[in-house]
């Protein structure tokens, strides 16, 4: 078996939900790291884009940011960020937004706005961007967030993006068609929704991890699926491609 | 009609204390040699709007310009916080900051709305979140057709913007290529307008018939500003300076380290500085 | 995904009696081989929607495929009437054909929030006009913050958008150049998609990054008739056959002649005989 | 003194209406002719803007319709219909448009919708194209249009756009804030508006016209400034160029 970190299975598990037919709105960080990798492994026709604009992407690094240079050198076309938020993600041409977050609760609602009080806040966070429309005008959603008591959190102080909404059953009555959040994507497991509840659910657990450290890492006594699996761990490939991105993403940024 | 001009001209005549000044740039083509003269100038109770009030407001709001920010996502992107403006918010230093926030989505309509010369944008927006519970601006409308209700946000309409370009021609006309963001938007929707170029050349280039041109009747003053994005970058011109972006971290994490940087990079420099950032042309 | 096929194929997979059909190219791009198609394949009792409704709608109109036209300026181009289109109106032959009539800004602000899925458009338009009393989709929505009245009109969601492009490459993408219209919109508004190209090529040779591409996954079927905008033109290709606007002014003003060109030019032809006047390439 | 035609100086003194800084919304056919007519000769940096989407075009032959491919090959830039609708005339961009028109009341309304009953029409025009929002969103309007009693109605069938609305006091009353049409042009005289009535008043008359003639080519009594002054007869210049640029047009319709 090959070596690997928890956030190297972690972004590998989530590069690996994503389809080759897809048309993917991605975020910055690890789900940038993570689209990039399906694309380089097994989803080659991939559509990823930017909200920068940048359509059909295809760096040869990893951004630093949402709007590095060589998102929009090896794009398809690049629009203008009115019209990318107006045609393109509101305009419902999105089959997954890939998000991360800073604190979720356990319908996969999403806090990247305030730690505390809004008005008088403990931290304040960097906001929302373009996360509350992503939330909700993608087909479906991908969450990827590295477990702990402080991130996985029994209430948050503020929705910046909403889930499955504060009992999981809001998304219905606001009448919003699309699915939300259907993988929560951790460096120990894998949580879908309750069928019923929506109630984000361990369905996978990775490999050595045991619930007991998923339950020691979450702010509310999470459930595990009746059908719940194995994560498979990392391929030899998945590893290299993997660390050979990031390698030269390390080193581009260092010389830029 | 577009005028050249030096940019503490431009700034003197265009921007005063207490305006409305939106400086776009999503990543690419971010006004920092503007800024850095609004700084020098000693402008203040500016209220501030950016999609993405990143190091170039961290800097302006660090050195007591602005008095309010209206925002959508505020960090030093991929590295993490931005310092200064955390410091204004949590601890009002060097003075309070009033934020009004919204989503990305909702400030670029609100931009498009104000290029279009209506009074507000609809979107299909802030489902199910807490925004609209901390910002009044926030309201909606009923479709007159479907029954369905919508988000709306007011028009944008700064009383000046400012933004960093490609080129100009000696008309003024001026060519964006690459990541567009709300340039033109920005441009359209606000009274008064400011935007340094990489360079003033005899023809623009544009490659495209629907290339985004601004003409010069659509502008105030254009500065040849050489470097002007750095350490944002210029499509064609320089590449992301990553690496600074990243020292900014640390920089900027205390007050006393900030201050020593704005004053030694800032306030006893002038535009000029930039130029150095363009001459890496040839390495990009 | 688009999928490339025969005209006859696209026409017959995604056109059918009844659905709301949207044609569009400003001037340039108009997609008159994909309209004999429709006239070949004697479709019946369509909502054509288009800005300009010219030679290609009077044909189509003439041919008895609408029951319904919804436009803003229907005329031949600096030459006069389309006189099918009044026949159809004044004297319901060869059918009597409804009008949902708006203003350029309104068709134009509709696609776009078609293509923005938004249900309806908001525009500061027809003020102290008579259309609003004859038209009822025209409403008006109070700005939340002004209380501004503004005139609305619903979004276009066409069943079937057809445009004319100048090329695609070989995954289905394809590029629009010149004077763009609203083909993006009509296409992204379109619940399918139907383009015709001058050629399929290995590279799109998009000039400039922020030239107007739509990818194949918005697009339907993709196919290939050179010279398929003739009488109009396709930028860098062929030009616009003004002769053949002011000729088709006496072959469309009596239903005889309309007749015998529609039967000689369009039934006993087929989208191929479109390829002469891409032939004209060389001399343009 | 040169020998010219009606239409010619209708023409003419269209185009010295325009001035070199103008931003002009360039309505087809005789618009089109007066707008370039200008730019060839007192008003070379004038901006010319057609509904195509064409701005700052220089077109070297009058274009047939509004968006011929010579109208984007010499434009500074071209941009999509709804941006142009959008951005450019409801913007607030355009100092003047020009507009033709097939029917006009003495408050300089237009008509090219309908004659006869909108649902039962006699005759069907080709509806407002552009012409409706222009009418309200440029700084001010010119129109073009030669005189006839089935042009120049007492009361016209249809209102396609707004001159100065049926009493002459609709613009402030429905909150317009631009000028409307402070010029109307005619084969045989300049109308502007008076300033109290708004009523369209004969300004100049073109050299050898008779206020008779202008009575008997108009469907009211129309009125006469008590300045009015004779229209200057084309220059040898502005004839020359007018019908060079006619010629060329000729000659390039005919081979295209």
């Amino acid at each position: 078996m090959n070596a690997y970190t928890q956030n190297e299975i972690m972004i590998i598990a989530a590069a690996r939900a994503l389809r080759n037919e897809d048309i993917c709105f991605v975020g910055i960080g690890a789900p940038s790291a993570a689209c990039n990798l399906a694309r380089l492994t097994h989803a080659p026709d991939i559509t990823l884009i930017y909200e920068s604009g940048t359509i059909a992407t295809r760096p040869d690094v990893l951004p630093l940011s949402i709007g590095d240079g060589d998102l929009c050198d090896t794009a398809l076309t690049t629009v203008s960020v009115p019209e990318m938020f107006r045609y393109w993600l509101q305009g419902g041409r999105m089959s997954v937004g890939f998000l991360g977050g800073a604190q979720i609760d356990r319908y996969a609602n999403l806090n990247t706005t305030v730690v505390g009080d809004y008005h008088k806040p403990k931290v304040r966070l960097p906001g929302g961007g373009g996360a509350p429309e992503i939330a909700t005008n993608c087909g479906e959603i991908f969450i990827i967030m590295a477990m702990g008591k402080r991130a996985f959190v029994e209430t948050l102080p503020f929705i910046t993006s909403m889930g499955h909404g504060a009992t999981g059953r809001e998304r219905r009555s606001l009448g919003v068609k699309t699915k939300g959040p259907t993988k929560l994507i951790t460096d120990l497991c894998v949580f879908e929704p309750d069928h019923e509840t929506k109630e984000m659910t361990v369905a996978s657990i990775h490999p050595g991890v045991t619930r007991g450290r998923i339950a020691e890492n979450c702010g509310w006594a999470p459930a595990f699926a009746a059908d719940m699996g194995e994560t498979p761990a990392p391929t030899a490939r998945e590893l290299e491609v993997l660390r050979d991105i990031q390698a030269r993403t390390k080193a581009a940024h260092a010389r830029s | 009609m577009a005028r050249f001009s030096t940019l503490a001209e431009a700034v003197r005549e265009n921007v005063h204390d207490g305006d409305v000044v939106a400086m776009e740039g999503f990543t690419h083509l971010i006004p920092f040699a503007a800024g850095h003269e609004v700084i020098r100038q000693g402008l203040k109770r500016l209220t501030l709007i950016r999609m993405t009030p990143d190091i170039i407001y961290d800097q302006m709001i660090g050195m007591g310009c602005a008095d309010k920010l209206v925002f959508s996502w505020g960090g030093n992107p991929g590295v993490g916080s931005t310092h200064r403006i955390r410091d204004a918010v949590e601890n009002a230093w060097p003075k309070a900051l009033e934020l009004e926030e919204h989503s990305h989505a909702a400030m670029a309509n609100a931009y498009e709305a104000g290029a279009a010369n209506l009074p507000f944008a609809v979107l299909r927006g802030y489902i199910g979140v807490d925004l609209p519970k901390v910002n009044p601006r926030i309201k909606s409308v009923t479709c007159p057709y479907t029954g369905e209700v919508l988000a709306t946000v007011p028009a944008l309409r700064p009383d000046v913007g400012i933004v960093h370009a490609c080129r100009a021609d000696r008309a003024g006309n001026v060519l964006i290529e690459g990541i567009v963001g709300c340039q033109k938007e920005v441009v359209l929707a606000s009274k008064r307008v400011i935007v340094t170029v990489e360079e003033i050349v005899d023809d623009l280039g544009a490659a495209s018939p629907n290339a985004v041109v601004l003409p010069s009747w659509t502008l105030g003053a254009v500065v040849a500003v050489p470097g002007g994005a750095f350490p944002a970058y210029a499509h064609g011109y320089y590449k992301r300076a990553n690496s600074f972006y990243i020292a900014w971290d640390k920089i900027s994490r205390e007050r006393e380290s900030f201050l020593a940087w704005m004053k030694e990079n800032v306030l006893e420099k002038g535009p000029e500085a930039f130029a150095v950032h363009a001459g890496k042309r040839a390495a990009s």
